[in-house]
């Protein structure tokens, strides 16, 4: 367990001579950070922007985007950016100027500051979070403000409504949501997405938390996790703030060009962190037989604090890394795909649906499932320790 | 900050910049969803799995004018609805194109004598790009006309003086 | 039950404004211009009380024409001083159609609205008066319904005048 | 269906509003909203704009405005020869182009009162069910595009695209044929169109099971679709309404079988289709899934009459005698034929000249939309967009 708070800032003072002040190197960390950070979402962003496009053409026996840029289209999604960036700046005459500009920077804001708690593998993060999970609910759900104060500036009657049904429908769902990520986080013992899969390295790394000897009440909770998390990114059958056919385009109707494209990318970093955390909770993390295999090669710790307190970098462990994140990074795409082939087959819920599944059927079951996962534990820990 | 539109000279990193440009614009062309009559029922087919307008990147169709880039004024345009296409026309954000598809949207098609509400042409009421001949054009014509409006946005200059025509 | 026996039907119960029926008939050989009438037969009801007419059809157990199917006008000709208001109606019970046809005055046409009787036909009462010009009395919404609400002139005349342009876009 | 009455015992100007089997009441008092459904709008289909006020998500008024499609046919009709109208009865019901030609040429033969050859009338029947199913396809894909599942519209678009195939071959148009003449065919039907429309009836049918379970029973279209939109058989007798619409709110009335025309008498003596009549499996009865059920059975029917059809073909000529110049007799006719969307009738008056004195147009989609002010108060948007759908209209049709 890294005890520094941040592994750029480790391998800065691994390698910086002594002469530097300590606050640049928490800087230059820091800032190597958030580069990495805003790397990571916008091509994870534009990634999914073509691999929807793909996965939708597929589902419906079509091709989807192939000719920009050669093989299946892959520059699809980068041409796209760009002519959004080209298109006019323009804001609604009676639209409330400052609210309109400020919003989808709020919204990107917050998705951006909870992918920092997103483990890029077990010892390269961005900032040691104890309060992982809790972290990024928390800020994602940040993004409901930018998206109400969106509907309400464009002052149009289609974003009032995408706007109103974003606020009922994703408050709604904080509740199951959060219920349902109590569950693993019992099981697991803490809150921290890192520690939490690093206990999940037993059994050639498939004992993962689901796994109903760890926890019988798991299943249900990730079945609850899978719904209020489409509901909280607003997808699939939940895709009513923004409902293609009934309210134009929801709350994004008077937003164009670069500024559309920001509750774009917002919406596939959401998708992406929701899935992170189902794959770090509900489908083991880091572990998988795979990276168990990696950790018996080399070493797993990237810095080795050793005899006389110095950090040392052991490089036989970075196999390990990379195995790692990527084997959480094919879960959490695993996961987005799921999201996306839900969307292409089921059609969408009425608002009223929305709100009576959400109050009086998943909040109740994740209720009870807290309940027992948390009576299991205690005869569990009665039991055995 | 001054506009950098059109006001360079001709060289190796303006055109690079330009053909970048360019490239981006044409190889995403959001259509908006406007079908009038039977034409939009072939705007329909060009959308789906057989012709499918999705490999050119244009099979996003965007109900709201302000995310589209390309009105395909599909079927035939009448007096009531001339002053609708005006407005949303204008609420589409500056580099838009308008596609003229079949007879009607051209020049009154079958309705140009006899047709009392028909406007003869939607390039009466809005500024056309492309014209696609037919009643109602196949779905190949429709394609045609895309990749005319691609060759067109092509030819056009972002930051490059436009040439000089004599 | 063919057109004869609706139509002796209709003149058994007294059916208000019923003022004849007019029969398909052969051209008789002798005079060349004389050639005759093709098509369906139809009935004559004066049109200031067609509504009592329809509401009898409507509510009589024999002939109980429960729908409405159309309601529109005809300019027979340019020098014809009348116009014809035609309504069909549909038994489904009895699975029996009959065509009503009014004489109107092309100068001042006017008669009762037929929407209490049936819902169907207020919009086609709409339509019949801005094609040509027909005011409905009492008919609960006369907009216009296809034409713009600023139409000048009643297209379906016969002696109808094309528009040189509307709204700055012209018609040439 | 929008009992908006004063609950009793609650404030002033308390509202219950019934939408479906829930009851709202409202007790705060607000403004209504005024929506435009506008012109342009992905849930009306082509350019109807509604009026809709509503408090919040409840509807409490609507009001269609149409005539943004209005192209004149009727003067035209008056306007052009005969045989010149032809092409322009394809251009008002665009997804069913067949059937127009059918019901114009009809009324015209009525007042002509010329027979036509049995396999002109074998093949026209053939190309109107074909059409019949094309045209259910759209109305049931865009349906559930409406309610949120894009994907099977495409599979449906596929049969669709090889029936415009099989009409590219018989008649060299995928949309607007002009192929039903006035005294028969424009031409005979190729050699091997035959058998390739069976195999296509072969292949729907295998299909259709597919479309069924994952569109009409998918839980939650049976959710937005089922107690919603529910129009009673009264409502719809008093509204002129007719077809699937009529048959979804469980009255048994079909053209082709109660006042058949053509030879449908003849098929339907020969027990080769039943009319489906909706009985309110999910829900009440003439709801919107009932009307969708209704569309998604009638397409096994016309598969079936259809198959009649190739089983009873036979040779001979395809065209009556008609005179190069028509003049059509004096005289009126009015026929009604089952179009998709119901009854289309053609009023036609002619005083022997070559043009028409008048052609009407009784286009179902007219009737079908006024029923909209009556049905949408009382439901949420969202069951607007589900009850507009449901009605499924073609605004050439209704503007003509």
């Amino acid at each position: 367990m890294q005890s520094g708070s941040n592994a750029f800032l480790e391998a800065l003072r691994a390698i910086a001579p002594a002469a530097v002040p300590d606050w640049v190197l928490m800087v230059t960390a820091a800032v190597i950070g958030f580069a990495i950070a805003l790397g990571l979402i916008s091509v994870a962003a534009l990634f999914f922007v073509w691999l929807e496009r793909k996965v939708a053409g597929h589902i419906q026996c079509r091709y989807g985007p192939m000719y920009a840029g050669g093989w299946h289209g892959w520059a699809q999604s980068l041409a796209d950016g760009v002519k959004l960036m080209l298109k006019e700046d323009l804001v609604p005459r009676d639209a409330d100027r400052a609210l309109f500009i400020f919003a989808p920077g709020l919204v990107l804001a917050a998705i951006l500051g909870a992918m920092a708690a997103y483990p890029l593998a077990p010892a390269v993060f961005f900032g040691q979070f104890s309060l992982g999970v809790f972290f990024i609910v928390a800020m994602s759900s940040m993004t409901t403000i930018g998206v109400v104060m969106a509907g309400w500036a464009s002052n149009s009657k289609w974003t009032t409504y995408g706007a109103m049904r974003e606020a009922a429908q994703v408050v709604a769902y904080e509740i199951p949501l959060g219920l349902s990520l109590l569950v693993p986080v019992m099981a697991a013992g803490t809150l921290d997405l890192r520690a939490a899969s690093a206990m999940q390295s037993g059994l050639w790394g498939m004992d993962w938390l689901i796994m109903p000897w760890n926890n019988p009440f798991m299943l249900p909770a990730g079945v609850l996790f899978l719904v209020a998390a489409l509901a909280e990114t607003k997808r699939a059958p939940f895709d009513l703030p923004e409902a293609e056919s009934e309210l134009v385009a929801g709350f994004m109707t008077e937003y164009s060009g670069i500024r559309w494209s920001f509750f774009f990318m917002e919406e596939y970093a959401a998708m992406f962190l929701m899935s992170a955390v189902g794959a770090v909770f509900f489908l083991g993390g880091f572990e998988s037989p795979l990276t168990h295999l990696a950790a018996q090669i080399g070493g797993t710790e990237l810095f080795v604090r050793d005899a006389a307190g110095t950090l040392a970098f052991d490089a036989s462990a970075i196999p390990y890394q990379i195995v790692a994140g990527l084997t959480l990074l094919a879960k959490t795409v695993f996961g987005v795909f799921l999201m996306m082939w839900l969307r292409w087959t089921l059609p969408r819920v009425r608002i009223d649906q929305v709100m009576t599944m959400g109050y009086k059927y998943l909040t109740p079951l994740a209720l009870l499932c807290v309940v027992g996962a948390a009576a299991w534990e205690a005869i569990k820990h009665a039991l055995w320790s | 900050m001054i506009s950098l539109e059109q006001s360079f000279e001709d060289n190796i990193l303006t055109t690079k910049v330009d053909w970048l440009l360019n490239w981006a614009r044409l190889s995403s062309i959001w259509p908006m969803t406007f079908g009038l009559a039977c034409c939009a029922i072939e705007m329909m087919a060009v959308g789906m799995a057989h012709h499918d307008i999705d490999r050119f990147g244009a099979g996003a169709f965007r109900a709201s004018p302000r995310q589209a880039d390309l009105m395909i004024v599909a079927g035939t345009v009448n007096f009531k609805m001339a002053e609708r296409i005006k407005r949303l026309y204008d609420q589409m954000p500056a580099p838009k194109y308008v596609m003229a598809m079949g007879a009607c949207a051209t020049g009154g098609g079958p309705y140009y004598k006899y047709g009392y509400t028909v406007v003869k042409g939607v390039d009466r009421v809005i500024p056309v790009d492309v014209y696609i001949a037919g009643c109602p054009p196949r779905p190949e014509a429709l394609l045609e006309g895309l990749m005319k409006l691609q060759e067109k946005i092509a030819r056009s200059s972002v930051i490059r003086k436009p040439a000089r025509t004599a | 039950m063919d057109f004869q026996g609706i139509h002796d039907r209709l003149r058994a119960i007294g059916a208000p404004g019923l003022v004849g029926a007019d029969e398909p008939r052969q051209g008789d050989p002798k005079d060349k211009k004389d050639k005759g009438r093709a098509g369906d037969p139809f009935v004559l009801v004066d049109p200031q009380r067609l509504t009592d007419f329809l509401r009898v059809c409507r509510d009589d157990e024999r002939l109980c024409f429960e729908m409405l199917v159309d309601l529109t006008a005809t300019d027979p000709a340019k020098d014809q001083a009348h116009l014809w208001v035609n309504v069909q109606l549909l038994s489904l019970r009895h699975r029996q159609r009959l065509a009503i046809k009014c004489l109107l005055e092309k100068a001042a046409p006017r008669l009762p609205t037929t929407v209490p009787v049936y819902r169907a036909s207020q919009w086609h009462e709409r339509e019949c008066a801005e094609m040509f010009g027909i005011t409905f009395e009492g008919h609960p919404d006369p907009r216009n319904v296809l034409l713009p609400a600023d139409w000048v002139g009643h297209p379906l005349r016969k002696d109808y005048q094309y528009p040189k342009e509307y709204h700055g876009i012209s018609c040439e | 269906m929008s009992d908006t009455h004063t609950a009793s015992g609650l404030g002033g100007d308390a509202r219950v509003l019934r939408s479906g089997e829930r009851e709202f009441t409202l007790d705060v008092r607000t403004q209504d909203m005024e929506i435009n459904f506008g012109p342009q709008h992905p849930a009306t289909h082509g350019v109807m704009r509604i009026l809709i006020r509503a408090d919040g998500e409840l509807v409490t008024g609507a009001q269609p405005h149409l005539g943004y499609l209005h192209r004149c046919a009727e003067k035209i009709g008056e306007s052009v020869e005969w045989l010149q109208y032809l092409p322009y009865t394809d251009r008002y019901d665009y997804l069913a182009a067949m059937n127009n030609n059918l019901g114009y040429s009809m009324a015209v033969e009525a007042v002509m009162g010329i027979a036509i050859p049995r396999r002109a009338e074998l093949i026209r029947i053939i190309c109107a069910e074909l059409n019949r199913i094309g045209s259910h396809l759209i109305a049931v894909g865009t349906y559930g595009m409406d309610i949120g599942a894009f994907t099977p519209f495409l599979y449906m678009f596929r049969e669709r695209e090889w029936m415009m195939a099989l009409f590219e071959k018989i008649c060299g148009a995928r949309l607007t044929y002009s192929y039903i003449r006035i005294g028969g065919l424009f031409n005979d039907a190729p050699p091997g169109w035959f058998e390739e429309v069976a195999l296509f009836c072969d292949t729907f049918e295998a299909k259709w099971p597919e479309y069924y379970d994952l569109l009409i029973v998918n839980k939650i279209f049976v959710k937005r679709t089922a107690n919603v939109g529910v129009i009673p058989g009264r409502v719809c007798l008093d509204f002129g309404l007719t077809g699937p619409i009529l048959r979804g709110s469980g009255v048994d009335w079909d053209l082709r079988r109660d006042m058949p025309y053509s030879l449908y008498g003849e098929i339907w003596r020969d027990g080769a289709f039943q009319v489906p009549v909706a009985r309110g499996e999910m829900g009440t009865v003439g709801d919107c899934w009932d009307r969708t059920w209704v569309r998604m059975r009638e397409m096994q029917e016309s598969i079936r009459i259809v198959r009649w059809c190739l089983a009873h073909i036979e040779e001979g000529p395809v065209m009556a005698e008609i005179p190069k110049i028509l003049k059509v007799p004096k005289g009126e006719a009015y026929v009604g034929i089952e179009n998709p969307r119901g009854e289309l009738g053609h009023y036609v008056v002619s005083d022997g000249e070559k043009m028409a004195v008048r052609v009407r147009v009784r286009g179902p989609s007219f009737c079908n939309v006024a029923v909209l002010e009556d049905v949408l108060p009382g439901a949420l948007v969202a069951d607007a967009v589900a009850i507009i759908g449901s009605t499924d209209i073609v605004m050439g049709e209704t503007d003509r």
